[in-house]
Protein backbone atom coordinates (compact mmCIF):
# COMPACT_ATOMS: atom_id res chain seq x y z
CA UNK A 1 0.00 0.00 0.00
CA UNK A 2 1.15 3.79 0.02
CA UNK A 3 0.59 5.98 2.52
CA UNK A 4 1.16 9.70 2.84
CA UNK A 5 2.83 10.76 6.22
CA UNK A 6 2.59 14.69 7.47
CA UNK A 7 5.88 16.10 8.58
CA UNK A 8 6.02 19.14 11.16
CA UNK A 9 8.57 20.85 12.83
CA UNK A 10 12.28 19.75 12.13
CA UNK A 11 11.14 17.02 10.40
CA UNK A 12 9.34 18.59 8.11
CA UNK A 13 12.52 21.06 8.03
CA UNK A 14 14.84 18.21 7.69
CA UNK A 15 13.25 16.90 5.13
CA UNK A 16 12.21 20.01 2.96
CA UNK A 17 8.73 18.62 2.30
CA UNK A 18 5.37 18.61 4.02
CA UNK A 19 4.68 14.95 3.15
CA UNK A 20 6.37 11.58 2.70
CA UNK A 21 4.89 9.02 0.27
CA UNK A 22 5.73 6.01 1.71
CA UNK A 23 5.15 2.22 0.05
CA UNK A 24 4.39 -0.66 2.67
CA UNK A 25 3.59 -4.26 2.85
CA UNK A 26 -0.45 -4.40 3.36
CA UNK A 27 0.55 -5.50 6.94
CA UNK A 28 2.92 -3.16 7.79
CA UNK A 29 2.99 -1.92 11.53
CA UNK A 30 4.05 1.67 12.47
CA UNK A 31 7.34 0.45 13.47
CA UNK A 32 7.65 -0.70 9.73
CA UNK A 33 6.64 2.75 8.73
CA UNK A 34 9.55 4.36 10.55
CA UNK A 35 11.93 1.28 9.44
CA UNK A 36 11.04 2.57 5.96
CA UNK A 37 10.97 6.01 6.05
CA UNK A 38 14.26 6.10 8.03
CA UNK A 39 16.05 3.75 4.94
CA UNK A 40 14.28 6.24 2.09
CA UNK A 41 15.23 9.28 3.91
CA UNK A 42 18.76 9.48 5.52
CA UNK A 43 18.44 12.64 6.74
CA UNK A 44 15.38 11.91 9.03
CA UNK A 45 17.22 8.80 10.46
CA UNK A 46 17.67 10.08 14.16
CA UNK A 47 14.58 12.23 14.53
CA UNK A 48 12.29 9.41 13.08
CA UNK A 49 13.85 6.63 15.76
CA UNK A 50 12.91 9.37 19.00
CA UNK A 51 9.35 9.99 16.80
CA UNK A 52 6.12 8.88 17.73
CA UNK A 53 3.45 8.49 14.95
CA UNK A 54 -0.78 9.91 15.14
CA UNK A 55 -3.40 8.10 13.25
CA UNK A 56 -5.70 11.04 13.00
CA UNK A 57 -5.86 12.75 15.77
CA UNK A 58 -4.66 9.80 18.22
CA UNK A 59 -0.94 8.69 19.37
CA UNK A 60 -0.88 5.03 17.84
CA UNK A 61 1.66 2.49 19.14
CA UNK A 62 4.36 1.25 16.91
CA UNK A 63 2.97 -2.20 16.89
CA UNK A 64 -0.59 -0.84 15.23
CA UNK A 65 -1.67 -2.36 11.84
CA UNK A 66 -0.83 1.31 9.22
CA UNK A 67 -4.28 1.85 8.28
CA UNK A 68 -3.80 3.99 4.88
CA UNK A 69 -7.55 5.28 5.42
CA UNK A 70 -6.92 7.93 7.98
CA UNK A 71 -4.22 10.58 8.13
CA UNK A 72 -0.87 9.67 8.96
CA UNK A 73 1.32 12.16 10.65
CA UNK A 74 4.86 11.56 12.11
CA UNK A 75 5.11 13.42 15.40
CA UNK A 76 8.82 14.19 16.65
CA UNK A 77 9.66 15.12 19.95
CA UNK A 78 7.26 17.68 21.24
CA UNK A 79 8.08 20.92 22.81
CA UNK A 80 4.78 23.10 23.73
CA UNK A 81 4.16 24.48 26.67
CA UNK B 1 -12.60 24.34 27.19
CA UNK B 2 -10.17 24.10 25.43
CA UNK B 3 -8.66 26.23 22.22
CA UNK B 4 -5.62 26.90 20.27
CA UNK B 5 -5.54 30.32 18.86
CA UNK B 6 -3.10 32.14 16.81
CA UNK B 7 -3.59 35.19 18.50
CA UNK B 8 -2.29 36.91 21.78
CA UNK B 9 -3.93 35.47 25.25
CA UNK B 10 -6.04 36.96 26.96
CA UNK B 11 -5.22 35.67 30.71
CA UNK B 12 -7.10 38.33 32.86
CA UNK B 13 -10.33 37.62 30.64
CA UNK B 14 -9.88 33.84 31.66
CA UNK B 15 -9.23 34.30 35.10
CA UNK B 16 -12.19 36.63 35.68
CA UNK B 17 -14.49 33.40 33.90
CA UNK B 18 -13.05 31.17 36.24
CA UNK B 19 -13.89 33.14 39.48
CA UNK B 20 -17.53 31.94 39.87
CA UNK B 21 -18.78 31.46 43.52
CA UNK B 22 -19.11 27.48 43.85
CA UNK B 23 -15.05 27.95 43.89
CA UNK B 24 -12.83 28.74 46.80
CA UNK B 25 -9.67 28.73 44.81
CA UNK B 26 -8.36 30.08 41.16
CA UNK B 27 -4.84 28.57 39.98
CA UNK B 28 -3.68 30.27 36.74
CA UNK B 29 -0.55 28.79 35.16
CA UNK B 30 1.13 31.07 32.09
CA UNK B 31 4.28 29.64 30.07
CA UNK B 32 5.89 32.69 28.62
CA UNK B 33 8.60 33.36 26.15
CA UNK B 34 12.05 33.64 27.94
CA UNK B 35 14.86 35.71 27.52
CA UNK B 36 18.03 34.01 28.10
CA UNK B 37 18.36 29.91 28.54
CA UNK B 38 20.98 27.54 29.13
CA UNK B 39 24.08 29.07 31.88
CA UNK B 40 27.73 30.14 31.84
CA UNK B 41 29.55 29.67 28.07
CA UNK B 42 25.86 27.76 26.81
CA UNK B 43 24.31 30.88 27.56
CA UNK B 44 22.04 32.12 24.77
CA UNK B 45 19.52 34.88 24.19
CA UNK B 46 16.44 34.18 22.54
CA UNK B 47 14.59 36.96 20.80
CA UNK B 48 11.54 35.30 20.08
CA UNK B 49 9.51 31.99 19.85
CA UNK B 50 7.37 30.40 17.17
CA UNK B 51 4.91 27.21 17.84
CA UNK B 52 3.48 25.18 15.15
CA UNK B 53 0.85 22.18 16.24
CA UNK B 54 -0.93 19.34 14.11
CA UNK B 55 -3.99 21.04 14.90
CA UNK B 56 -6.59 19.07 15.20
CA UNK B 57 -4.66 16.18 17.09
CA UNK B 58 -3.67 19.11 20.04
CA UNK B 59 -7.32 20.01 20.22
CA UNK B 60 -8.12 16.78 20.47
CA UNK B 61 -5.25 15.91 22.67
CA UNK B 62 -5.99 19.30 24.96
CA UNK B 63 -9.42 18.40 25.44
CA UNK B 64 -8.58 14.49 26.20
CA UNK B 65 -6.17 16.31 28.93
CA UNK B 66 -9.49 18.41 30.13
CA UNK B 67 -11.86 15.44 30.67
CA UNK B 68 -9.20 13.61 32.63
CA UNK B 69 -8.56 16.60 35.00
CA UNK B 70 -11.93 17.27 35.54
CA UNK B 71 -12.35 13.23 36.16
CA UNK B 72 -9.53 13.25 38.65
CA UNK B 73 -10.76 17.11 40.39
CA UNK B 74 -13.52 19.05 41.34
CA UNK B 75 -12.72 21.81 39.05
CA UNK B 76 -15.32 24.42 38.41
CA UNK B 77 -13.75 25.76 35.76
CA UNK B 78 -11.03 24.40 33.17
CA UNK B 79 -9.68 26.11 30.44
CA UNK B 80 -6.45 25.62 28.56
CA UNK B 81 -5.35 27.51 25.94
CA UNK B 82 -1.97 27.33 23.70
CA UNK B 83 -1.05 30.27 20.73
CA UNK B 84 0.91 29.10 17.66
CA UNK B 85 3.02 31.30 15.47
CA UNK B 86 4.96 34.11 17.35
CA UNK B 87 5.27 34.68 20.81
CA UNK B 88 7.39 37.67 21.72
CA UNK B 89 9.33 37.89 24.82
CA UNK B 90 7.06 37.87 28.43
CA UNK B 91 4.31 36.83 26.52
CA UNK B 92 2.53 33.50 27.09
CA UNK B 93 2.23 30.97 24.69
CA UNK B 94 0.13 29.25 26.92
CA UNK B 95 -2.40 29.49 29.65
CA UNK B 96 -3.71 27.16 32.23
CA UNK B 97 -6.48 28.04 34.88
CA UNK B 98 -8.68 25.66 37.37
CA UNK B 99 -10.73 26.56 39.90
CA UNK B 100 -11.83 24.08 42.22
CA UNK B 101 -13.69 24.34 45.91
CA UNK B 102 -10.82 23.85 47.56
CA UNK B 103 -6.98 25.12 46.59
CA UNK B 104 -5.19 21.79 46.27
CA UNK B 105 -7.60 20.53 43.20
CA UNK B 106 -6.72 23.79 41.85
CA UNK B 107 -2.75 23.44 42.26
CA UNK B 108 -2.84 19.88 41.43
CA UNK B 109 -4.99 20.05 38.46
CA UNK B 110 -3.00 23.30 36.50
CA UNK B 111 0.24 21.61 37.45
CA UNK B 112 -0.91 17.60 36.10
CA UNK B 113 -2.71 19.64 32.99
CA UNK B 114 0.92 21.58 32.63
CA UNK B 115 2.98 18.72 32.93
CA UNK B 116 0.92 16.23 30.39
CA UNK B 117 0.42 19.12 27.80
CA UNK B 118 4.38 19.24 27.35
CA UNK B 119 4.25 15.38 27.15
CA UNK B 120 1.55 14.62 24.78
CA UNK B 121 0.38 17.80 23.10
CA UNK B 122 1.64 17.78 19.20
CA UNK B 123 3.05 20.90 19.48
CA UNK B 124 6.82 22.26 18.59
CA UNK B 125 8.22 25.47 19.84
CA UNK B 126 11.16 27.13 17.36
CA UNK B 127 13.83 28.89 18.83
CA UNK B 128 15.00 32.46 17.01
CA UNK B 129 17.97 33.42 18.97
CA UNK B 130 19.37 36.82 19.25
CA UNK B 131 22.45 35.99 16.97
CA UNK B 132 19.73 34.90 13.83
CA UNK B 133 20.18 31.60 14.20
CA UNK B 134 17.10 29.18 14.41
CA UNK B 135 16.22 25.61 15.88
CA UNK B 136 13.47 23.76 16.32
CA UNK B 137 13.02 22.07 19.60
CA UNK B 138 12.53 18.53 20.04
CA UNK B 139 13.62 16.82 23.24
CA UNK B 140 15.78 14.13 23.34
CA UNK B 141 14.21 11.01 24.50
CA UNK B 142 16.85 10.54 27.01
CA UNK B 143 15.64 13.83 29.11
CA UNK B 144 13.67 12.52 31.89
CA UNK B 145 9.91 13.14 32.19
CA UNK B 146 10.11 15.98 34.81
CA UNK B 147 13.20 17.90 33.18
CA UNK B 148 12.72 21.11 31.67
CA UNK B 149 12.60 22.06 28.13
CA UNK B 150 15.04 24.38 27.32
CA UNK B 151 13.19 27.68 27.33
CA UNK B 152 10.77 27.20 30.16
CA UNK C 1 6.30 42.68 47.49
CA UNK C 2 3.74 42.65 49.74
CA UNK C 3 0.19 44.71 50.21
CA UNK C 4 -2.88 44.65 52.26
CA UNK C 5 -5.38 46.08 51.33
CA UNK C 6 -9.21 47.48 51.85
CA UNK C 7 -9.84 47.51 48.01
CA UNK C 8 -10.43 44.60 45.68
CA UNK C 9 -7.63 43.17 44.36
CA UNK C 10 -6.66 43.75 40.44
CA UNK C 11 -4.99 40.52 39.86
CA UNK C 12 -4.67 41.35 35.83
CA UNK C 13 -2.60 43.95 37.12
CA UNK C 14 -0.30 41.83 39.25
CA UNK C 15 -0.91 38.83 36.32
CA UNK C 16 1.08 41.46 34.15
CA UNK C 17 3.73 43.10 36.40
CA UNK C 18 4.93 39.37 37.13
CA UNK C 19 5.28 38.35 33.21
CA UNK C 20 9.26 39.63 33.14
CA UNK C 21 11.24 38.44 30.44
CA UNK C 22 13.91 36.57 32.87
CA UNK C 23 11.03 34.38 33.86
CA UNK C 24 9.75 31.34 31.82
CA UNK C 25 6.35 30.64 34.15
CA UNK C 26 4.21 32.65 36.10
CA UNK C 27 1.86 30.94 38.86
CA UNK C 28 -1.28 33.24 39.79
CA UNK C 29 -3.54 31.89 42.85
CA UNK C 30 -6.49 33.51 43.88
CA UNK C 31 -8.63 32.75 47.46
CA UNK C 32 -11.92 33.73 46.38
CA UNK C 33 -15.63 33.74 48.50
CA UNK C 34 -16.99 30.57 48.40
CA UNK C 35 -21.16 30.31 48.05
CA UNK C 36 -21.45 26.86 49.66
CA UNK C 37 -19.76 25.28 52.65
CA UNK C 38 -20.09 22.02 54.32
CA UNK C 39 -22.17 19.44 52.73
CA UNK C 40 -25.25 17.59 53.52
CA UNK C 41 -27.12 18.52 56.57
CA UNK C 42 -24.19 20.96 57.52
CA UNK C 43 -24.39 22.62 54.14
CA UNK C 44 -24.80 26.17 54.45
CA UNK C 45 -24.87 29.18 51.87
CA UNK C 46 -22.75 32.39 52.48
CA UNK C 47 -23.63 35.68 51.38
CA UNK C 48 -20.30 37.53 51.98
CA UNK C 49 -17.25 37.40 54.64
CA UNK C 50 -14.89 40.34 55.90
CA UNK C 51 -11.95 40.24 57.16
CA UNK C 52 -10.10 41.91 60.09
CA UNK C 53 -5.87 41.62 60.11
CA UNK C 54 -3.07 43.06 63.06
CA UNK C 55 -2.38 44.93 60.22
CA UNK C 56 1.49 45.95 60.86
CA UNK C 57 1.69 42.25 62.30
CA UNK C 58 -0.08 40.82 59.42
CA UNK C 59 1.98 43.08 56.83
CA UNK C 60 5.39 41.87 58.87
CA UNK C 61 4.42 38.46 58.72
CA UNK C 62 3.69 38.55 54.83
CA UNK C 63 7.25 40.41 54.13
CA UNK C 64 8.73 37.49 56.25
CA UNK C 65 6.72 34.78 53.86
CA UNK C 66 8.40 36.47 50.47
CA UNK C 67 11.80 36.88 51.36
CA UNK C 68 12.30 33.15 52.54
CA UNK C 69 10.05 32.12 49.14
CA UNK C 70 12.96 34.18 47.59
CA UNK C 71 15.80 32.05 49.69
CA UNK C 72 14.17 28.60 48.55
CA UNK C 73 13.61 29.59 45.05
CA UNK C 74 14.55 31.81 42.21
CA UNK C 75 12.19 33.90 41.63
CA UNK C 76 11.59 36.90 39.34
CA UNK C 77 8.51 38.30 40.43
CA UNK C 78 6.67 37.26 44.24
CA UNK C 79 3.91 39.30 44.89
CA UNK C 80 1.34 38.62 48.00
CA UNK C 81 -2.02 40.57 48.54
CA UNK C 82 -4.37 40.46 50.99
CA UNK C 83 -7.84 42.18 50.99
CA UNK C 84 -9.52 43.46 54.22
CA UNK C 85 -13.14 43.99 54.84
CA UNK C 86 -15.94 42.96 53.07
CA UNK C 87 -14.97 40.50 50.05
CA UNK C 88 -18.28 39.30 47.88
CA UNK C 89 -18.76 36.09 46.56
CA UNK C 90 -16.35 35.16 44.12
CA UNK C 91 -14.23 38.37 45.22
CA UNK C 92 -10.35 37.42 45.78
CA UNK C 93 -9.74 37.62 49.45
CA UNK C 94 -5.98 36.57 48.63
CA UNK C 95 -3.84 37.07 45.62
CA UNK C 96 -0.48 35.25 45.22
CA UNK C 97 1.79 35.38 41.86
CA UNK C 98 5.00 34.09 41.88
CA UNK C 99 6.83 34.13 38.26
CA UNK C 100 10.29 32.26 37.95
CA UNK C 101 12.71 30.83 35.28
CA UNK C 102 11.26 27.30 35.41
CA UNK C 103 7.54 25.96 36.08
CA UNK C 104 8.55 23.92 39.21
CA UNK C 105 9.57 26.87 41.38
CA UNK C 106 6.51 29.27 40.21
CA UNK C 107 4.23 26.24 41.04
CA UNK C 108 5.75 25.31 44.40
CA UNK C 109 6.66 28.99 45.77
CA UNK C 110 2.78 29.52 45.00
CA UNK C 111 1.14 27.21 46.94
CA UNK C 112 3.63 27.14 49.86
CA UNK C 113 2.90 30.56 50.12
CA UNK C 114 -0.53 30.28 50.11
CA UNK C 115 -0.19 27.40 52.71
CA UNK C 116 2.26 29.62 55.17
CA UNK C 117 -0.13 32.66 54.77
CA UNK C 118 -3.13 30.81 56.42
CA UNK C 119 -0.77 28.79 58.80
CA UNK C 120 0.43 32.30 60.43
CA UNK C 121 -0.87 35.54 58.90
CA UNK C 122 -2.85 37.26 61.89
CA UNK C 123 -5.92 37.82 59.41
CA UNK C 124 -9.17 36.42 60.19
CA UNK C 125 -12.36 35.79 58.04
CA UNK C 126 -16.08 36.05 59.72
CA UNK C 127 -18.70 34.41 57.75
CA UNK C 128 -21.98 35.96 57.00
CA UNK C 129 -24.24 33.33 56.41
CA UNK C 130 -27.25 33.93 53.77
CA UNK C 131 -29.76 33.89 56.70
CA UNK C 132 -27.88 36.83 58.65
CA UNK C 133 -25.93 35.13 61.37
CA UNK C 134 -22.34 35.70 61.48
CA UNK C 135 -19.47 33.40 62.50
CA UNK C 136 -15.56 34.60 63.00
CA UNK C 137 -13.59 31.64 61.75
CA UNK C 138 -11.14 30.34 64.35
CA UNK C 139 -10.34 26.57 62.76
CA UNK C 140 -9.52 24.30 65.80
CA UNK C 141 -6.28 23.16 66.92
CA UNK C 142 -7.03 19.88 65.98
CA UNK C 143 -7.64 20.45 62.52
CA UNK C 144 -4.01 19.02 60.45
CA UNK C 145 -2.42 21.55 59.33
CA UNK C 146 -2.73 20.88 55.72
CA UNK C 147 -6.46 21.07 56.19
CA UNK C 148 -8.74 23.53 54.11
CA UNK C 149 -10.62 26.09 56.25
CA UNK C 150 -14.57 26.18 55.95
CA UNK C 151 -14.54 28.85 53.16
CA UNK C 152 -11.23 27.80 50.89
CA UNK D 1 3.45 44.74 86.29
CA UNK D 2 0.44 45.75 84.59
CA UNK D 3 0.01 44.72 80.31
CA UNK D 4 -2.31 45.87 77.91
CA UNK D 5 -3.59 43.00 75.49
CA UNK D 6 -4.89 43.87 72.35
CA UNK D 7 -7.78 41.40 70.80
CA UNK D 8 -8.85 40.25 67.43
CA UNK D 9 -11.46 39.03 65.50
CA UNK D 10 -13.75 36.12 67.91
CA UNK D 11 -12.04 36.91 70.61
CA UNK D 12 -13.05 40.91 70.81
CA UNK D 13 -16.40 39.77 70.04
CA UNK D 14 -16.01 37.19 73.43
CA UNK D 15 -14.75 40.04 75.38
CA UNK D 16 -16.54 42.86 74.10
CA UNK D 17 -13.79 45.44 74.84
CA UNK D 18 -10.58 45.82 72.07
CA UNK D 19 -8.13 45.24 74.73
CA UNK D 20 -7.86 43.85 78.29
CA UNK D 21 -5.52 45.03 81.20
CA UNK D 22 -3.94 42.41 83.03
CA UNK D 23 -1.92 42.58 86.18
CA UNK D 24 0.90 40.61 86.03
CA UNK D 25 4.30 39.81 88.30
CA UNK D 26 7.52 41.31 86.75
CA UNK D 27 8.90 37.71 85.73
CA UNK D 28 5.67 36.69 83.93
CA UNK D 29 5.78 34.79 80.66
CA UNK D 30 3.38 34.72 78.13
CA UNK D 31 1.58 31.19 79.29
CA UNK D 32 1.53 32.93 82.71
CA UNK D 33 -0.60 35.82 80.94
CA UNK D 34 -2.93 33.28 78.52
CA UNK D 35 -3.42 31.71 82.39
CA UNK D 36 -4.24 34.84 83.77
CA UNK D 37 -6.75 35.77 80.83
CA UNK D 38 -8.22 32.78 81.21
CA UNK D 39 -9.05 33.23 84.87
CA UNK D 40 -10.48 36.97 84.66
CA UNK D 41 -11.98 36.69 81.69
CA UNK D 42 -13.96 33.28 81.34
CA UNK D 43 -15.97 33.67 78.16
CA UNK D 44 -12.19 33.77 76.48
CA UNK D 45 -10.94 30.70 78.61
CA UNK D 46 -10.86 28.41 75.09
CA UNK D 47 -10.04 30.68 72.62
CA UNK D 48 -7.11 31.87 75.04
CA UNK D 49 -6.24 28.18 75.31
CA UNK D 50 -5.60 27.85 71.48
CA UNK D 51 -4.20 31.77 70.89
CA UNK D 52 -0.78 32.50 70.54
CA UNK D 53 0.52 35.87 71.55
CA UNK D 54 2.11 38.46 69.89
CA UNK D 55 4.81 40.68 71.16
CA UNK D 56 5.36 43.98 68.56
CA UNK D 57 4.81 42.13 65.19
CA UNK D 58 6.21 39.02 65.97
CA UNK D 59 4.92 35.86 67.24
CA UNK D 60 5.92 35.02 71.33
CA UNK D 61 6.64 32.03 72.43
CA UNK D 62 4.71 30.68 75.76
CA UNK D 63 8.44 31.00 77.69
CA UNK D 64 9.50 33.86 76.56
CA UNK D 65 8.83 36.98 79.38
CA UNK D 66 6.38 39.07 78.84
CA UNK D 67 7.94 42.76 78.09
CA UNK D 68 5.43 45.25 79.09
CA UNK D 69 7.40 48.10 76.53
CA UNK D 70 6.09 46.35 73.35
CA UNK D 71 2.48 46.16 71.85
CA UNK D 72 1.24 42.69 73.33
CA UNK D 73 -1.69 41.18 71.19
CA UNK D 74 -3.66 37.95 71.58
CA UNK D 75 -3.75 36.17 68.24
CA UNK D 76 -6.37 33.56 68.07
CA UNK D 77 -6.46 30.64 65.50
CA UNK D 78 -5.85 32.51 62.02
CA UNK D 79 -8.23 32.14 59.14
CA UNK D 80 -6.95 34.45 56.30
CA UNK D 81 -6.44 33.58 52.87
Amino acid sequence: MTVSVQLFAGAREAAGVDALVVELSADATYRDLSRAIAASHPALERLVAASRFAAGTSYASAGDLVDPSVEISLIPPVSGG
Amino acid sequence: MIEITDRPIDAAKMLAAAQQPSAGAVVLFLGITREFTGVGDALRQTDRLTYEAHRPMAEAELARLEAAARERWPLVACHVVHRLGEVPLAEASVAIVASSPHRAGAFEAGRWLIDELKRSAPIWKREHFADGSTEWVHPSPTTPPRAESPAR
